[in-house]
């Protein structure tokens, strides 16, 4: 522990921290990801600070999701991936071997790309969460939990006539709201969105926007996004990655209004390849 | 030998086909494959079938129908004497075996093939010639039968000859069918898929046939022994004791009550290890562990299961005999000797737990990644996840696999008649002695008892039981499976 | 279709070993190709015997027992009307025990009383209470009784059942009170006599002889039911009992001073002679002095020579059929 | 409805933060739960292999003995009156023994051994097949006659016994076939070097012997018979049973005549072996007229008996194939068929072959059915002579060799029994290997 | 085939064509479907032109992959789903027995909501249907489709260094694009695409929608969109579905900025739910 704690220091104070306003909630240092020889991640220094959003954005490719897979050490599923650099959330190393990832993916929420529901009835989807983590004493609590999480997600009134329907046969937008539902269940501390409303309609996702506007004063969210303007409506800091690299990470205005580095301009102008 | 000639020229006609039917179509397209309704390959397959299809077709019933004409042709030249003094089949296998040791005597030399044909018994010493040839004959060749014998020899050069007419020509006709209609727009690729569908369905209806095959090789006898045993004592009656004296007692309840019994046993051990053997493999052991350990635990369903059982009847059982027998670990006398439900059914789990674990181990790997990314970024720990999201998930291929085990079980002879013993006997404890339906069939099928006598004949009537109730069983488990199957994405 | 040409057995596994012994050196000593010799059991090959004539069907049928009339019937609807039969000598049925134990001598009444579900006792008919061998012979140790006999699929059982379990049943003259109780039907009595008792201590063994000594090797106690040739190959591990103080070998069981043994045939199907090459030849040879002699290799092995071998060997060459 | 009225669980959090490297109670909890759970898995694996380990190890322990064998070395002189004498003779057998005798009697007393043994004695320490050893040699070499050559004949199982430490001198005194003279004169001669104790190929590679000859029975001909029915098996059940699976499981309508058929399957995984000997008996022998005892007999049934599993094992693992593969298929215009040929049935190859590996295993142990075709007793102590005749001439199958052997009386069929299984688990493995190297390059995760 | 003809006249006469302007490409007449007892699509009659784009928008869970589905019959796939009604595409009914609906989905290719690559190398999954469907002569022929293919979604400058990678193992946004290369190498009459672009950032999204501009000249594109801006920007034609009904449908900027209905007017002012 004194030894990890000491490498932290140095490797923390050998950065310049990007924003300091804050008190960060997750700070990340130089971080690598290789799957297998493909470095998908190249040295990546980050602060994230606490109850507030910030957006991931990018090119396809450019290794969003890998980074925030990181965060809440999904990566560990995939054997070819190797990660390397520290994340610290709450000043604790997320990789330290004393962390249980168990308990890390407990605080640290996650929405996936590809809506996976699981092959089970919507109110066991939503309910699965709460259920392993014990946050429901009695049935009333937890269909009052499945059902607030389905609101706050703008799928209980499509659903409501068929909770105990397999949530596999709902509509590609309806999966991932159904997936958004089953993350924000658990309340995490963090939630990790990637790209929550890219299989949605303009009112579902004003809707989850507006949900992650609300999470905001209590939680820390990172989402990943390909919308600009969504980036600009939701988040207060973003980071743009381009080929494993942050490139360039601030205040969301200052980003989109005034960006320091040229590929930053060229993406958010559209002038990129 | 023709035979295989006909086949080699059907083969090399089909591989033509394959050629001419592509070539053409292409042709027909200019060269441009694209302008074909199929691949161009399908247009070679669909004439390659059309031939092998039909002619092979007809060579099967030439096959069949060759043999009964030449025999009815043959046997009327056999006098009413010869088949007064044997019997016609005899006679006219003797026919065959010397028509046979002509064919032998020409390919060998020692005969030219007219000489073959002309040979009388007057004057040559059949038996000797071919004696000479090695070919054995039982006794003396008589006039008529080599008579018989060459007639025959000259009717199968005949049929074989005409054989070879008929089924080339119905490969030649199909090749030119096939060609003429190997067009561009010509619908091959649906043509051969409905074949290949045909062929799909024959192969799942070999189930009907084998069902239906072992319905009649059971049935005619089961009747034959309801006549000679009322059904009613066999169905219902309690105590099973054969005896070759007659009166014997024939109930088959015991057996049933032991055979699930066993079975239950059986699967209470090699469902639970088997099952975590394969959570364990294919979610937490390294590519390693499981290259290994998978295929060594396979070796556990190839060991004879006579191995099994003497490991029950040497190992297990006195063990458990130590443990529950007079004086033993427990100072219980429930046990007398190392036989029992619970050795012949422990050592069955042993063997059957490949069974659940293999196929098991491949149906939980074939779960998506994305299933257990979703459960795991909920904070699920990895046994929550395979709990509740993958084990569900897999659970029609899993309840497939304990199936399979339980089949095997209700199946097992070897390991019953060393572990469990020979007896029927109706009990509920497990440390006693008892037998299965399937021990019983196999020991009065290999039986000294009259074969047309009650005792014998049981045997049919226990496999016909047997083979229904399993049937209800699995009737039951279809319905289960239906009601809780998930399906993922 | 390509004939067959070599004589096809089957049946009793009981005289298969007989029956290889024999088809290993007909092949050795003649031009004819080694029989093949099945086993299954003498039901079931008298079954497959039955089924016709033809090259499909076997030549011989082996059995450790005689054919029944009922058969005999069920060929000659079949066509097998012609059936030589053969008497290839006694198959001796020994009782012994693991050689480290005490050893026995019994009579037909000891195993009687030791396995029969139930026993005069008093005069009155009991459930059979005795549960060492000193209770029902008091020469005998404080051993429990635990004996291993045929199962009912074996034909040894029966003989095992008439020729000792009855005759104890008359030595006592239990038998008598059977017979009274069953109001005087001696097939009744015979019945109650050879009825075993079922707690265990009398187990039946459907299995081989190996079966038998297995389970003797797990349970010292036991004493098992065998054939003289199988005890002769395993006297390291055995000790064989006398009955009546008569020690079973070849030569006593031939003379008949031993009194538990059965008779071994074969049966041929006179049809397939002459057609089927080396048939006859065959069962000359099985029957010739060379052979089943009391010195041949079959007695060697363990088979008690038939003493009326010579009439045999006459009726084979004459082809005698049965009824005949 | 308007989720504002709602009060939401998510503005006041149900759990209070909390360290990440102190993990807290039900965590604690949970991650023994996951413990436990990895523990299970591990123990059924150690179960499962130390149960294997018991059985090897006993059938090691029991069955290496058989891959040894003792010789006798004796120079015999082919003296030519005594053979044509012996070939006149009904047993000619037995009168060769009599001409080995005299060539065992002579290396005796060269090598300073002598003896009192009489002739039977003497014939005691020599397999009973040294005779037909003899006799086939001078058949095959005529030129010979005349000559004195020298002879490997095979011991007596009971002199290999005392050997390999199977047969004891204090357990001799009942035994009819040696006593301890023979034992004494076997010590002498292994001084002598008369006797030699080898790697026993015969065993390996030779056929099985009547019932007084031990010493003399081998496998190689069983293996042959179970290699082509293996090979019937193999042809008929994989492609039957895949196609099978492929029609009920990706065309066949849901109907009462596709369950029938899936119920008739699952039924007949539960039919007990020996029915389907009786069904082999019944409808190939009796009624197609397919020769007794015959390889191709016992592959045909053998199938029908294996289809099951592989069928059952296919369709399980065809179900898990996800459905958006077969979409992603039709979706760039495949058929049905080529989507299932291309796509499903590569993904579904590891459970197929797992099926067959069990299948194949289950096949290759199986005695009842061949009981009722006639594979099963003393059978044709030839190899076969072609192709054809590997499939239809009569032979045995390991498992059925075991089983006899297993029942014989003499205790070294008991050793050769295991030493058979140590071989059926060689030829398994054998077998199995290039599906267990396929299964492992199918494996793979999506 | 005479008697469908005539079939056809009474059903397509009996219903007002909505654009008579150019040839319909394909036209569907009173086309329900059910998932069980769930009615899905109800009553929908639309006739899609000949070489343009149409669009498909409407909230999420309103049945518009339901319907795209239809007209390639892949609805066939899923059992409990039922069509009803007449679809006609080049003036012959789809959905008659005659029609082999491989053809027909060689004819309308498809790329699906939720990216489904093959579990095969990147270069596979493109020359999957080249293959089958004898496009290719040589393997250079096959290389130049692949290539060009990968190039036309815009995917071959990142992954022509791993061609034999399994395509599973790329990013959600590559994946996209690699279903759509697959879809394209075929070069079908008609591309259904359902949200292509939902997963992917706004270079690489116009690049797909030039794809789309210039695919028109040749292609009859159905798209479905949650973007309203796309539709505006790629589509001629545009179909507003709700709850399983088409509630409008006309030139995109018809609809866009002078809707008849008041649901399309509530929904492109975001002023839905
Ligand atoms: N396989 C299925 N089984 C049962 N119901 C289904 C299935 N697929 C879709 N549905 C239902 O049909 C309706 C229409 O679904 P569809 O997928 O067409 O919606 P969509 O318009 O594509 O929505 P989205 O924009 O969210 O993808 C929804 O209510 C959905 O739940
Ligand atoms: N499981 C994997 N195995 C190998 N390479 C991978 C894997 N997952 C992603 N990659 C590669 O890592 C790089 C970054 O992928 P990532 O998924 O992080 O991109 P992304 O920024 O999320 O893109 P998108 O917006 O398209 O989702 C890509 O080049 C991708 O091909
Ligand atoms: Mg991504
Ligand atoms: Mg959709
Ligand atoms: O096999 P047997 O008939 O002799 O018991």
């Amino acid at each position: 522990m004194n030894e990890l704690t000491h490498v932290d220091e140095a490797a923390i104070s050998g950065q310049p921290k990007m924003s300091p306003a804050v008190e960060p909630k997750i700070v990340a240092r130089k971080v690598q990801v290789f799957y297998g020889e493909n470095h998908a991640i190249k040295d990546v220094d980050v602060d994230i600070p606490a109850n507030s959003v910030m957006s991931f954005i990018g090119p396809s490719g450019c290794g969003k999701s890998t980074f925030l897979r990181c965060l809440n050490r999904m990566n560990d599923t995939i054997d070819v991936c190797r990660v390397e650099g520290k994340i610290e959330i709450d000043h604790e190393d997320i990789y330290d071997a004393k962390v249980d990832p168990v308990q890390l993916r407990a605080k640290v929420g996650m929405v996936f790309q590809k809506p996976n529901p699981f092959p089970k009835s919507i109110f066991e989807n939503v309910a699965y969460g709460p259920r392993i983590h014990g946050l429901a004493r009695t049935k009333t609590d937890m269909e009052e939990i499945v059902v607030t999480a389905l609101q706050k997600a703008g799928l209980f009134a499509e659903v409501k006539d068929r909770l105990d329907a397999p949530g596999t046969g709902l509509s590609g937008g309806q999966q991932q709201r159904l997936c958004i539902a089953r993350a924000i269940a658990v309340s995490p501390e963090v939630i990790l969105m990637d790209e929550p409303c890219s299989a949605l309609d303009p009112i579902a996702t004003a809707k989850v926007e507006e949900l992650i506007d609300e999470l905001r004063e209590n939680y820390t969210i990172v989402i990943v996004t390909h919308s600009m303007q969504q980036a600009a409506r939701v988040s207060q800091r973003t980071a743009f990655f381009h080929l494993g690299l942050l490139v360039e990470e601030g205040p969301t205005d200052n980003i989109f209004t005034n960006p320091h580095d040229k590929r930053t301009q060229d993406y958010i102008t559209g002038r990129f390849g | 030998m023709s035979l295989s000639v006909i086949l080699l020229v059907l083969l090399a006609l089909a591989a033509v086909g394959y050629v001419l039917g592509r070539s053409r179509a292409l042709g027909s397209a200019g060269g441009d494959m694209q302008k074909l309704h199929s691949l161009p390959s399908y247009y070679g397959w669909n004439a390659a079938l059309m031939v092998l299809i039909p002619s092979l077709l007809v060579l099967v019933a030439w096959l069949i129908v060759q043999p009964i004409v030449i025999h009815n042709q043959v046997a009327s030249m056999i006098s009413e004497a010869s088949i007064e003094k044997s019997s016609l089949d005899l006679v006219m296998s003797d026919v065959k075996r010397v028509a046979d040791g002509l064919d032998t005597a020409v390919e060998a030399g020692a005969m030219t093939a007219d000489q073959a044909g002309s040979i009388r018994t007057e004057f040559t010493d059949v038996r000797d010639r071919l004696g000479d040839v090695g070919v054995a004959l039982g006794s003396d060749v008589n006039s008529e039968t080599l008579r018989a014998a060459q007639r025959y020899r000259e009717l199968a050069g005949t049929g074989a000859l005409l054989r070879l007419i008929v089924v080339v020509g119905f490969g030649i006709a199909g090749l030119a069918f096939a060609y003429l209609r190997s067009h561009r727009d010509f619908r091959a690729r649906n043509v051969v898929e409905r074949v290949v569908r045909w062929i799909l369905l024959s192969a799942a209806s070999i189930a009907i046939l084998t069902t239906l095959g072992i319905v009649l090789s059971l049935i005619f006898n089961t009747i034959e022994f309801f006549r000679v045993y009322p059904a009613a004592d066999f169905f219902f009656g309690l105590t099973w004791s054969p005896s070759f004296g007659g009166g014997s007692e024939l109930g088959i309840v015991p057996l049933i009550w032991a055979t699930l019994y066993i079975s239950f046993i059986a699967l209470a051990v090699a469902v639970p290890i088997g099952l975590f053997a394969a959570i364990y493999l294919s979610e937490y052991a390294g590519p390693h562990v499981r290259s290994f350990a998978k295929p060594l635990l396979e070796v556990l369903a190839g060991i004879p299961t006579i191995v099994y059982g003497l490991f029950a009847l040497l190992t297990v059982g006195p063990l458990l005999v130590d443990a529950f027998g007079q004086g033993g670990l427990f100072g219980v006398d429930w046990m007398q000797g190392a036989s029992s439900v619970l050795t012949a059914g422990f050592v069955m789990g042993i063997m059957l737990i490949p069974f659940v674990s293999s196929l098991s181990d491949d149906i939980i790997n074939a779960v998506p990644q994305a299933m257990r990314d979703g459960s795991l970024g909920l904070g699920a720990t990895h046994s929550e996840t395979v709990k509740q999201v993958i084990l569900p998930a897999a659970l029609p291929g899993i309840v497939g696999a304990i199936l399979l085990a339980a089949s095997r079980a209700i199946g097992e002879t070897m390991i019953v008649v060393l572990g469990a013993g020979a007896a029927a006997r109706l009990s509920l404890n497990p440390l006693e002695a008892m037998t299965t339906v399937t021990a019983k069939i196999v020991s009065q099928l290999t039986g000294d008892a009259d074969f047309a006598s009650p005792e014998a004949l049981v045997a049919f009537a226990l496999g016909m039981t047997l083979f229904v109730v399993t049937l209800l069983l699995n009737i039951a488990a279809l319905y289960i499976v239906r009601k809780y199957r998930e399906q993922y994405e | 279709a390509e004939a067959r040409d070599q004589i096809q057995i089957a049946g009793s596994s009981t005289v298969l070993p007989y029956a290889s012994i024999v088809a290993e050196a007909f092949g050795e000593n003649t031009d004819f190709p080694t029989p093949v010799v099945e086993s299954g059991g003498s039901s079931a090959g008298l079954k497959k015997f039955c089924t016709g004539v033809g090259e499909n069907t076997i030549d011989i049928a082996n059995a450790s027992r005689k054919i029944k009339d009922k058969e005999v019937k069920t060929c000659a609807e079949n066509g097998v009307a012609d059936i030589i039969e053969v008497r290839i000598g006694y198959d001796g049925i020994v009782f012994a025990s693991d050689i480290n134990g005490p050893s026995f001598s019994f009579t037909p009444a000891d195993w009687y009383k030791a396995l029969s579900a139930k026993v005069v006792v008093d005069g009155k008919i009991v459930d059979n209470p005795y549960k060492t061998w000193k209770d029902v012979n008091p020469d005998f140790p404080a051993q429990p009784i635990m004996a291993f006999v045929p199962g009912t699929k074996h034909g040894t059982r029966e003989v095992f059942e008439e020729k000792v379990i009855v005759a104890g049943c008359e030595a006592t003259g239990d038998i008598e009170a059977y017979k009274e109780a069953a109001g005087g039907d001696g097939k009744a009595a015979e019945k109650e006599c050879m009825a075993l008792r079922t707690d265990g201590l009398s187990v039946d063994i459907d299995g081989d002889y190996t079966e038998t000594l297995a389970r003797i090797d797990s349970n010292k106690d036991g004493i098992g039911v065998f054939g003289l040739a199988f005890y002769e190959n395993n006297t390291d591990k055995l000790q064989v009992a006398t009955m009546s103080g008569v020690t079973p070998s070849t030569e006593t069981i031939a003379s008949g001073e031993y009194p538990v043994s059965r008779p071994l045939f074969f049966y041929i199907k006179k049809a397939h002679i002459g057609v089927i090459p080396g048939l006859k030849e065959y069962a000359e040879f099985f029957v010739s002095d060379e052979i089943a002699g009391p010195s041949g290799p079959l007695a060697q092995y363990g088979l008690v020579a038939d003493p009326e071998l010579a009439q045999t060997q006459e009726a084979v060459t004459a082809e005698t059929t049965m009824g005949n | 409805m308007t989720d504002a009225t709602l009060r939401s669980p998510i503005s006041e959090p149900a759990r209070k933060k909390s360290s990440l490297l102190a993990v807290d109670a039900l965590t604690k909890k949970r991650n023994r739960a996951e413990a436990r759970f990895k523990a299970y898995g591990v123990s059924a694996v150690v179960i499962g292999l130390l149960f294997l380990v018991a059985l090897l190890w006993a059938i090691l322990s029991n069955g290496l003995g058989a891959f040894s064998q003792t010789f006798i070395q004796v120079p015999v002189r082919l003296d030519r009156t005594a053979i044509e004498a012996a070939e006149k003779s009904v047993v000619k057998t037995s009168k060769y023994r009599a001409i080995i005798n005299t060539g065992f009697r002579a290396a005796l007393s060269k090598a300073g051994i002598d003896t009192d043994m009489d002739d039977r004695g003497l014939q005691k320490m020599m397999s009973s097949g040294a005779a037909a050893t003899l006799r086939e040699f001078v058949l095959a070499n005529p030129d010979q006659i005349g000559r004195t050559v020298t002879f490997d004949f095979v011991a007596s199982s009971r002199v290999d016994g005392y050997l390999k430490g199977r047969v004891k001198r204090e357990d001799l005194v009942h035994d009819k076939n040696l006593d301890a003279a023979h034992l004494d004169l076997v010590d002498q001669m292994r001084k002598a070097d008369i006797v030699t104790k080898t790697f026993n190929w015969e065993f390996v590679l030779g056929t099985d012997a009547s019932d007084s000859r031990p010493e003399q029975a081998g496998m190689g001909a069983s293996m042959v018979g179970s290699f082509f029915m293996m090979l019937v098996v193999l042809l008929l059940s994989l492609p039957i049973g895949v196609a099978a699976s492929i029609y009920l499981e990706e065309f066949a309508p849901q109907n009462w005549f596709t369950d029938l058929i899936e119920v008739n399957i699952s039924n007949l995984a539960a039919v007990p072996s020996i029915v389907f000997g009786i069904l082999g008996l019944a409808v190939f022998i009796q009624f197609a007229h397919l020769p007794q005892s015959a390889p191709l007999v016992g592959g045909l049934v053998l199938t029908l008996m294996t289809l099951p599993t592989i069928i059952i094992s296919t369709r399980a693992s065809l179900k898990a194939v996800p459905p958006s593969i077969r979409d992603a298929a039709l979706g760039v215009g495949a058929s049905k068929m080529q989507s299932i040929f291309h796509h499903v049935l590569p993904l579904a190859m590891p459970g197929i072959l797992t099926g067959t590996i069990i299948g194949l295993a289950q096949a290759l142990g199986e005695t009842a059915p061949l009981l009722l075709i006639g594979m099963v007793g003393f059978i044709a102590s030839n190899f076969p002579e072609g192709l054809g005749d590997g499939f239809l001439a009569p032979n045995s199958a390991m498992p059925a060799q075991i089983y006899e052997w297993a029942k014989r009386a003499d205790p070294a069929f008991y050793e050769r029994a295991w030493g058979g299984i140590i071989i059926l688990l060689v030829f398994l493995m054998a077998m199995n290997i290039l599906a267990i190297v396929l299964r492992r390059r199918f494996e793979r995760r999506w």
